[in-house]
């Protein structure tokens, strides 16, 4: 049964994709929207279906074997447990209401049928990732996520920059698959099966814990889930990813894709256990995207992007709470996660589009009136983003992770966590107030035409605020028993002192906004003016200046490679056998004057020439 | 020993032969040409009659008689051509035919 | 004696449409259409009745054999012989002519008859480089298939260039691999000589020379005799310089059967009978030939971004991938050289689909340069999506043949060649690159021109759809044609390690 | 003395020669040009038919050797000056002046060639090369009225003479250093010393004979009268000169270098494989950018005449059944070329058609004909399928079982030269503009005749490419007779 | 006889400096009959008589009289050869002379260096043995040089052709570049 529920909620996606796509343009807006939305709502009863008949095992499917070539075996074969559970959940769940929410905000745009076939592809190839029974059908939804989220990030194509952020999002993230390809063969070389149980199972017999290979092995993955994870440093893609339509940010750039970083490190925690090193690894990056993240979201103007950096952040704590191996509390902050930035997702669409595809913070502003939805959806999102404590989702994953954190001894880890949690308070604060109060910095802004419907726009937004107080927070189910102890689930003490401490730093931080955005507006404004605090500004609003860093030290090379041998030099150096002979034949051709005596001369010259040779090798005599 | 050595007659028909190979390379006269050619013709002839007399056999001399056959044969050709040049160019010199070339 | 149909069948077929030009401009294309429906459609009854489990210690390996003698003088046969390997390459050949038929039935106008002589020979002469397993019988339709090629880019090359390019890039070609295969020629003469110094018999068959006790220095040079005939031709990379003028050049049917069916036989080659015919040599050639294959994936990617004109893009991403197959050919791991063979399937479907979508394109807007193009996503329906789809191929995205292909060569290559592997991965990143760089130039970005353009046509949407129908079909559940080869690829590989062992224990000794 | 016997072994070269006093005798009697075609290929007709006697008498004539080699140099010596005449009426017609004496020349050159290929001795070598060439400048200056006509029948009348001296004159150092004139018996015989192969004086006499030999062969560097005699000389006569002069020299150079002792040195060898890589290398390099069919064909058969050296170079059975096998093709795929260049040409009183540009589009105006010329080209480029790749393979064959890698190596780079003109000039019968306006053609049995003789051309190109054996076995036959 | 070979060798090689220096046809001519009647008497030397009297005749009889008749008939002049520029620019000649000196030098190293001691010592051969030759064995040589001669006649005849027997030298549709006028 479960089986069955699972595998349909894969295909009904797919099948609507494929219907999409290959419909070409005969489907109108109305049938596109129906097909697309309506087959990831069927997906999610699906998977609510599967869910209800979930009886506590996991279970698996095997389709048909991909390839049989000696012990390379690798299936198309889902396995269903808990955790895929979850993900399927979010994944069709928010899905869906994200799905919803598009009808309205892409009501009225050209080539709907393109964005919902993309859509679809995109949550069958994400159902396929967390599903995958092994590697090799994980990467194949590894990668389908990467095209969709290409093709979505260039939705809106004319504009050139659109494109090229995608290709960005694209290659970026495709350096990081390549680590993942690698640590695949090596998996594969070295257990000899791609089957992540198998591969679970057998690591520890193969490896000794912190051997060099398993280190390397570990590596490897984590460099494919730094590049889908947009943690540091392969992140500069999610920013320039909002490109896409806000729907697209909320699902692929926010709730899933993005997360799938964190799922894979979770799925594969035997193997990043035996490699402490590399786990450890894996929560410095968290921190240090976090930090970097959370300043960088200080100082963006757009709020799509200061989003965009907030999810770097959380995900960075995702990545902490992987670093200390509390696997639950990485998924469990996923989770949430999903809930309350996909909110906040689709209330800056609202937002959006109600003001007429106006995203710049500084051309908003004083819009709660308008805008009561947005503005609640902003405001309990935004509560949750701060994990306002007791009433947010977000509270109970990020506290799980920062007690977590403290109980596996990572002091640095956890300051970092709780300096993240002041500046999420700070930048969270900066962005409601810019948008809802103050003064409408645009003509938009002052005349919004707020979305009116109920089942698409309002139905989307009420769910998901409420999914991200605490009643999502007790949603979700716990993974513990899938993963090994984390380091805090023995010991209980101090965790009350470390709820004060995070409810600590998050007042202070809301407090600190309060005071800077409130009270110190106009001096902050003078601040970030000029001299150092401008180009303080500058450094942030550019995180940190990566993207230069890529720019020089990546981009402009291979530009130089490609602009200097574009001549083909290698080929110019086969030419030089044609220049050889047509030299050869110049040279011959001037001996053929047409005049006899230089005729005769040359036959003479060879003649001589061999009479002289042979006197000269033969001795004239013997 | 006495009589001429071979190696002297030989030497002397190499002499003559070069004269006209110098001849043949040097003149652009079509008709200092022809003589080159029976210069060298003739040396060759020569050569054998040297070898025949010095192994004391007919076929060199016999030889010879086919070289002057050739050598009229050819002098025959060559004037003829010759009066065709003169007559097409009014001037008997070889430069004149070098269109062809490259 | 069906596989001498196999090869005259295209054959005769092509005289009739030269002749049924009489008839009107469509008699040669239903005729030509026909005639390599008629090959496909032999070789897919002969694959499904076939049995590919590997053969008995007693059993002949091939599924099929016919020979007569034919120079005694020589000991030269007709000997044509089809085991797994050939029948998927022939049936490949079959399909990708089929195509090659209809992608130019709108854009041949001129001489219809005699352009579909030429096709078809050139079918007639792969097939028979497919099928030929004497030595000289080999290399005479491994020359032969030249003279229509050369034809059809320097008669039917783009109009849209000067002259003289066409009839140069043809020449080149021509040139390249005339006079590598004279090389060839010269390693089999030698092969043949010491195998009659040695045996006492004057053969140029397969199966004899296979047992050739060939001293080790000259082995050497013969090996490189082949190796080089093949390089040309697949191309790697010294060698490469005729693919992209004759890509580029070349009519929408030439590009299709040049990338699809004419590099494979490159790649066919090596594996019939460089390895097999030398097997220690080419193990100890291993390292460089590898190097070779890195070379090629990278410098192929790296031009690749450099060019304007699509279809050199296209020529040298062609080159890139088959640096893939050369890696894998000389990896000795079944798994990387059946995943060369799925490289070259996949390859041929997937260059294939965008040669003929660029044939397409430039029907519609009359250039190849790319800077002309730009945002004809919104302007043509349909057709960007399947370039869209075909590029992903092209980058390996997975589900597709590509990716299965480059995979299995990775996978395979790991185990005795990770450094190799390592860099070669790097090479999936520039595939990524040159693809996406040809979408985002062609359909993405603002409109160079305005005006809506046609979209394709039953035909074309066929095509498409078949290629991508056979794409997703390799790439997800390519065991058919893996069972087909492997009792092919089996014993190369086994040669091919074998001899590493023997060499081992040899220094071992030592 | 000659016998009974003698003569019937001798019986081609005596009726081509009664042929020739015929024809003559009927051009004093009366003009007629279709009589004096139809007589010249009946007698050619007649002496191919009179071989089979002749071979089985086994005679053996003074001066001369009817081996295999010179029944090899007779049939197609035979078969190519039959195809020329049964081309050249068509030809002919189209020149103003008396035509009648072409064929008189051409049975004069052909009794010379069959001296030639049979001669065992120096004297007949010496006589029946001149007897080949000597009509020759008459051929080749026939229609002397036109400028290029004379200056190459001039400048190969000048060097000709000019080698024949030379090789006169290593005759004449050999004579002087033997007194023998035999070819058997050519050895340092009389001086016990020198067992060791031919001393210095001895090779300087072979070296002047390969030279004035190598002369007709266009061996480079004799090579620079070659083109322009190609294309001065009217198509006929370019013709003898590309086939049967080519060929009956160089089986008599081949015999020269199996039979005579003086020629046995390693050093001549080498010298003789250095002309012939500098010969297939330059022959390519030189035709290059040729835009003249008639040089083209030229400078192409300096190369050719490259490869065949191997044959020569190489010992053994095997090089005569090579250089047979080779000529064979050769001569085959050269009498269509030309063939089609006389037939394009043939109605035209001044310049042959020559011009590339002449025979652009071809393919669409005579389909035929661009066929024949194509096969022949692609068989003068060694392409499979046609008869020439036979030869080449023999040739690599020869090298590559001797070991020979330089010349080898010449022969792959001179290929891959050459294919560069060869499918310069094949394109461009198919390219679809005309170029410039063909030629009226005169219409007749002549016309159907040469046509008819290119079919048959055409059809022996192709056939030989495809199914060589019965070639291959009469060649290795004529081979092991020699 | 050693000393008539010498001295006619000399006078030999003297005229035949002499033609192929000389700017005069006539001149020319003349040495040459000189140079081939100084190789008569050298045969005579050396005791070839038969081939010496050939020579007067055929020789320098029946072919140089021939050239000297077509100089004649040609009225060549003597400046018609001379080109005095280029006789002063060495360049011009000293090449081809300086090649036919190191043809020499390496011919007559290769003649002087073999260890063949033979002399000549001028006993007859008789007309009669080279007639027994020619027309013994050498028969077919002599029925071939027949020919070779008629093969010339023919050639001389036909090429020395003044006019064009009947038909109009220029046909309307060659391009005139090519014939004569």
């Amino acid at each position: 049964m479960m089986t069955v529920a699972t595998v349909l909620s894969c295909l009904l996606p797919l099948a609507s994709t494929l219907a999409l796509a290959f419909s070409g343009e005969r489907l109108g807006p109305r049938a596109s929207t129906l097909i697309g939305v309506g087959s990831v709502g069927l997906a999610a009863l699906a998977t609510a279906w599967a869910l209800l008949a979930y009886s506590g095992a996991s279970q698996s499917v095997t389709l048909w074997t991909w390839v049989s070539v000696g012990d390379f075996q690798p299936t198309i074969g889902l396995t269903v447990d808990r955790l895929s559970l979850v993900m399927m959940g979010i994944i069709t769940g928010v899905g869906f209401l994200i799905h919803l929410f598009a009808a309205w905000y892409m009501a009225g745009e050209a080539g709907i049928t393109r964005f919902y076939a993309w859509m679809n592809l995109f949550v069958f190839s994400m159902l396929i990732l967390v599903l995958a029974d092994n590697l090799l059908l994980l990467f194949l939804g590894w990668e389908g996520v990467g095209l969709c989220s290409y093709g979505l990030i260039g939705y809106y194509y004319q504009d050139e920059a659109n494109n090229w952020a995608a290709f960005k999002a694209f290659i970026v993230t495709r350096i990081g698959d390549v680590f993942l390809a690698l640590g695949m063969f090596l998996i594969f070389v070295e257990i000899g099966s791609l089957d992540i149980g198998q591969v679970l199972d057998q690591a520890p017999r193969v490896w000794a814990e912190g051997s060099a290979t398993a280190n390397i092995a570990a590596l490897l993955i984590l460099g494919g889930a730094l590049g889908k994870s947009a943690q540091v440093p392969l992140h500069t893609w999610l920013p320039d990813a909002m490109a896409g339509p806000t729907p697209v940010s909320a699902l692929i750039h926010a709730a899933t894709m993005v997360t799938a970083g964190v799922y894979l490190i979770a799925r594969l925690n035997g193997l990043f256990l035996l490699a402490p090193d590399v786990l450890l690894l894996v929560g410095v990056i968290g921190a240090v995207s976090l930090l970097l993240a959370g300043f960088a979201a200080l100082a963006q103007t757009d709020i799509k992007r200061v989003l965009a950096y907030s999810t770097m952040s959380q995900i960075g704590y995702m990545f902490v709470a992987l670093g200390v191996g509390a696997f639950d509390a990485a998924i469990f902050h996923l989770t949430t996660h999903a809930f309350f930035k996909a909110l906040l997702f689709l209330s800056a669409g609202s937002v959006i589009i109600s003001c007429h595809h106006e995203q710049e913070m500084g051309k908003l502003g004083g819009l709660w009136r308008q805008l009561p939805v947005a503005y609640a959806g902003f405001l309990v999102g935004g509560a949750a983003l701060v994990a306002l404590p007791l009433v947010s989702a977000g509270f109970f994953s990020k506290d799980e992770i920062l007690w977590q954190t403290m109980a596996a001894d990572r002091a640095g880890l956890l300051i970092a966590g709780l300096l993240g949690a002041v500046l999420t308070g700070l930048y969270t604060v900066r962005l409601i107030l810019g948008i809802f109060h103050g003064e409408p910095g645009s003509h938009h802004a002052r005349h919004p035409e707020p979305g009116k419907n109920l089942f698409t726009h309002h139905l989307p937004l009420i769910v998901l605020a409420v999914l991200s107080t605490f009643l999502g927070a007790w949603l979700y189910p716990g993974l513990g028993e899938l993963f090994p102890a984390a380091p805090g689930e023995a010991a209980d003490t101090g965790h009350t002192l470390l709820q004060v401490l995070a409810t600590g730093a998050v007042i202070a931080g809301l407090a600190l906004a309060g005071w800077l955005f409130l009270m110190r507006r106009q001096w902050l404004h003078s601040v970030v003016e000029k001299g150092a605090g401008a180009r303080c500004w500058t450094l942030l609003n550019r995180a940190w200046g990566f993207d230069a860093l890529f720019k020089w030290g990546l981009v402009r090379p291979w530009q130089w490679l490609v602009h200097g041998l574009r001549c083909d030099f290698i080929n110019r150096g086969m030419n030089l056998l044609a220049l050889i002979a047509r030299v050869g034949n110049a040279g011959l051709v001037r001996t053929q004057n047409g005049r006899v005596r230089t005729y005769a001369c040359v036959m003479v010259l060879g003649v001589t020439v061999i009479l002289i040779s042979l006197v000269l090798t033969r001795g004239g005599g013997t | 020993m006495n009589g001429v050595p071979m190696e002297h007659g030989l030497v002397l028909a190499a002499t003559l032969f070069s004269l006209g190979l110098a001849g043949l390379m040097l003149r652009r006269s079509m008709l200092f040409v022809l003589m080159s050619l029976e210069i060298m013709l003739n040396a060759a002839g020569l050569a054998f009659i040297v070898g025949s007399t010095a192994w004391n056999q007919p076929d060199g001399q016999a030889m010879f008689l086919l070289v002057i056959t050739l050598a009229a044969a050819e002098a025959s050709v060559g004037l003829a051509l010759m009066i065709q040049l003169y007559q097409r160019f009014h001037s008997i010199k070889l430069d004149n035919v070098s269109r062809m070339r490259g | 004696m069906i596989l001498l149909w196999l090869i005259l069948i295209p054959f005769f077929g092509g005289l009739l449409c030269w002749q049924a030009e009489r008839w009107g401009q469509q008699a040669p294309r239903w005729i030509a259409l026909g005639t390599m429906l008629l090959v496909l459609a032999a070789s897919l009854v002969l694959w499904i009745g076939g049995d590919f489990s590997p053969p008995g210690v007693s059993e002949s390996p091939w599924l099929l054999e016919w020979r007569v003698p034919w120079i005694p003088r020589f000991g030269i046969e007709i000997h044509l012989a089809m085991d797994g390997l050939s029948l998927i390459l022939v049936a490949l050949a079959g399909l990708l002519g089929a195509l090659a038929v209809l992608c130019s039935w709108n854009e041949i106008v001129e001489r219809v008859g005699f352009f579909h002589l030429n096709l078809l020979f050139i079918m007639s002469g792969v097939v028979g480089v497919f099928l030929a397993l004497d030595l000289f019988l080999f290399f005479l339709f491994w020359e032969a298939m030249l003279v229509p090629m050369y034809f059809l880019i320097a008669l039917w090359g783009h109009s849209g260039s000067p002259g003289q390019t066409r009839i140069r890039a043809a020449t080149r070609f021509f040139i390249y691999t005339q006079a590598s295969g004279l090389l060839m020629l010269v390693a089999i003469l030698a092969l043949v000589f010491v195998n009659y110094s040695n045996t006492g018999v004057m053969t140029f068959s397969y199966n004899a020379l296979l047992n050739a006790n060939v001293p080790d220095g000259l082995a050497f040079w013969l090996m490189l005799g082949f190796f080089i005939a093949f390089a040309v031709k697949l191309p790697v990379v010294p060698f490469h310089g005729w693919l992209p003028d004759a890509h580029a050049q070349a009519p929408t049917a030439g590009s299709v059967d040049l990338a699809g069916i004419l590099l494979k036989t490159a790649a066919y080659g090596i594996l019939r009978f460089a390895i097999p015919l030398f097997p220690e040599q080419s193990q100890a050639f291993a390292p460089v030939a590898m190097t070779l294959g890195l070379v090629g994936i990278f410098y192929g990617a790296i031009l690749a971004c450099g060019q304007q004109d699509i279809k050199r893009l296209i020529a040298y991403t062609s080159i890139s991938h088959m640096g893939f197959v050369l890696i894998a050919l000389y990896a000795g791991s079944e798994l990387a050289m059946q995943g060369a063979i799925v490289i070259m399937v996949a390859h041929a479907f997937s260059s294939a689909g965008l040669f003929i979508l660029s044939g397409q394109l430039y029907e519609r807007i009359k250039t190849r340069d790319m800077r002309l193009m730009g945002g004809l996503w919104g302007r043509i329906p349909t057709l960007p999506g399947l370039t869209l789809f075909f590029v992903a191929a092209s980058l390996g995205m997975p589900a597709t043949a590509n990716f299965i292909g480059e995979f299995m060569v990775l996978f395979g290559t790991f185990d005795n060649a990770p450094e190799v592997v390592i860099i070669a991965s790097a090479g999936l990143v520039l595939a990524a690159i040159y693809s996406l760089l040809m979408m985002q130039r062609v359909h993405f970005g603002g409109e160079y021109s305005q005006g809506r353009l046609a979209g394709p046509d039953a035909r074309e949407y066929a095509m498409m759809l078949l290629l991508i129908g056979l794409t997703l079909a390799v790439g997800l559940y390519p065991q058919p044609l893996l069972d087909t080869t492997a009792s092919m690829v089996q014993p190369v590989v086994a040669l091919f390690t074998d001899s590493a062992g023997l060499a081992a224990q040899a220094e071992e000794v030592e | 003395m000659l016998t009974l016997t003698d003569l019937v072994g001798l019986l081609p070269l005596v009726i081509v020669a009664a042929t020739a006093i015929l024809v003559m005798l009927g051009i004093t009697w009366q003009r007629h040009h279709s009589g004096t075609a139809a007589l010249t290929v009946g007698g050619l007709a007649l002496a191919l038919m009179s071989l089979p006697l002749a071979w089985a008498v086994s005679a053996s004539p003074p001066l001369m050797m009817l081996d295999g080699i010179a029944l090899m140099g007779t049939v197609l010596t035979l078969a190519s000056a039959l195809a020329i005449a049964a081309m050249s009426p068509h030809y002919l017609t189209g020149y103003t002046g008396p035509q009648e004496e072409f064929y008189l020349l051409l049975l004069c050159a052909v009794t010379g060639a069959l001296g030639l290929v049979a001669s065992n001795h120096m004297a007949m070598l010496f006589i029946s090369l001149e007897l080949l060439s000597m009509p020759l400048y008459g051929m080749v200056a026939y229609r002397f009225r036109t400028e290029r006509s004379l200056e190459a029948g001039i400048k190969y009348l000048v060097l000709s003479a000019a080698a024949t001296a030379f090789l006169l004159f290593g005759m004449a150092l050999l004579y002087a250093r033997t007194g023998q004139l035999e070819f058997g018996a050519l050895s340092a015989a009389l001086t016990p010393a020198l067992t060791g192969g031919p001393d210095p004086w001895m090779l300087g006499g072979a070296v002047l004979i390969v030279v004035g030999l190598g002369f007709k062969l266009s061996i480079m560097p004799f090579h620079l009268w070659t083109p322009d005699v190609y294309q001065g000389g009217i198509a006929p006569a370019t013709l003898v000169l590309a086939t049967i002069s080519k060929l009956a020299v160089f089986l008599v150079l081949l015999r020269l270098m199996m039979v005579v002792p003086a020629f046995e040195s390693e050093w001549l060898r080498n010298l003789i494989s250095l002309l012939a890589f500098i010969s297939m290398v330059g022959g390519n390099l030189l035709a290059l950018f040729q835009l003249n069919l008639k040089r083209l064909l030229g400078y192409s058969s300096i190369a050719h005449l490259g490869y065949l050296l191997i044959a020569v170079v190489v010992e053994g059975p095997l090089s005569v059944e090579t250089s047979g096998v080779y000529l064979f093709t050769y001569v085959v795929a050269t009498l269509g070329a030309f063939g089609v260049i006389m037939h394009v040409s043939s109605p035209h009183h001044g310049e042959d058609a020559a011009d590339l540009h002449h025979y652009r589009g071809l393919f669409w105006r005579s389909p035929w004909l661009a066929a024949v010329m194509t096969l022949s080209l692609l068989s003068l480029a060694g392409i499979p399928l046609t008869a020439g790749f036979i030869g080449k393979f023999y040739i690599i064959a020869l090298g590559v079982a001797d070991s020979r890698w330089w010349l080898v190596g010449g022969v792959v780079a001179g290929s891959a030269v050459g294919l560069f003109y060869y499918l310069r000039v094949m394109v461009t019968l198919y390219l679809p503009e005309p170029g410039s306006q063909p030629r009226e053609s005169i219409e007749g049995r002549h016309k159907r005749v040469g046509e008819l003789t290119l079919m048959v051309i055409a059809v022996l190109i192709l056939l030989l490419g495809i199914y060589p054996v019965p070639m291959i076995d009469w060649m290795a036959a004529l081979a092991r007779a020699a | 006889m050693e000393l008539a070979f010498y001295l006619s060798g000399l006078v030999a090689v003297l005229a035949t400096v002499g033609v192929i220096t000389g700017t005069s046809p006539v001149h020319s001519v003349v040495y040459l009959i000189v140079s081939l009647i100084a190789v008569a008497l050298v045969f005579f030397a050396l005791g070839a008589p038969f081939a010496g009297v050939l020579e007067i005749i055929i020789y320098a009889g029946a072919i140089m009289v021939l050239f000297v008749f077509v100089v004649m008939m040609l009225n060549l002049r003597a400046d018609a050869e001379r080109t005095p520029p280029l006789w002063r620019q060495p360049i011009y000649w000293l090449g081809p002379s300086l090649l036919a000196l190191a043809l020499l030098a390496a011919l007559v190293a290769l003649i002087t260096a073999g260890d063949i001691e033979m002399a000549i010592d001028g006993e007859l051969i008789t007309a009669r043995a080279i007639g027994l030759t020619l027309f013994g064995p050498w028969l077919m040589v002599v029925e071939l040089s027949a020919i070779l001669l008629l093969a010339a006649l023919v050639t001389a005849s036909h090429v020395g052709r003044r006019s064009d027997p009947g038909h109009s030298s220029t046909p309307r549709n060659a391009p005139n570049r090519g014939d004569t006028p």
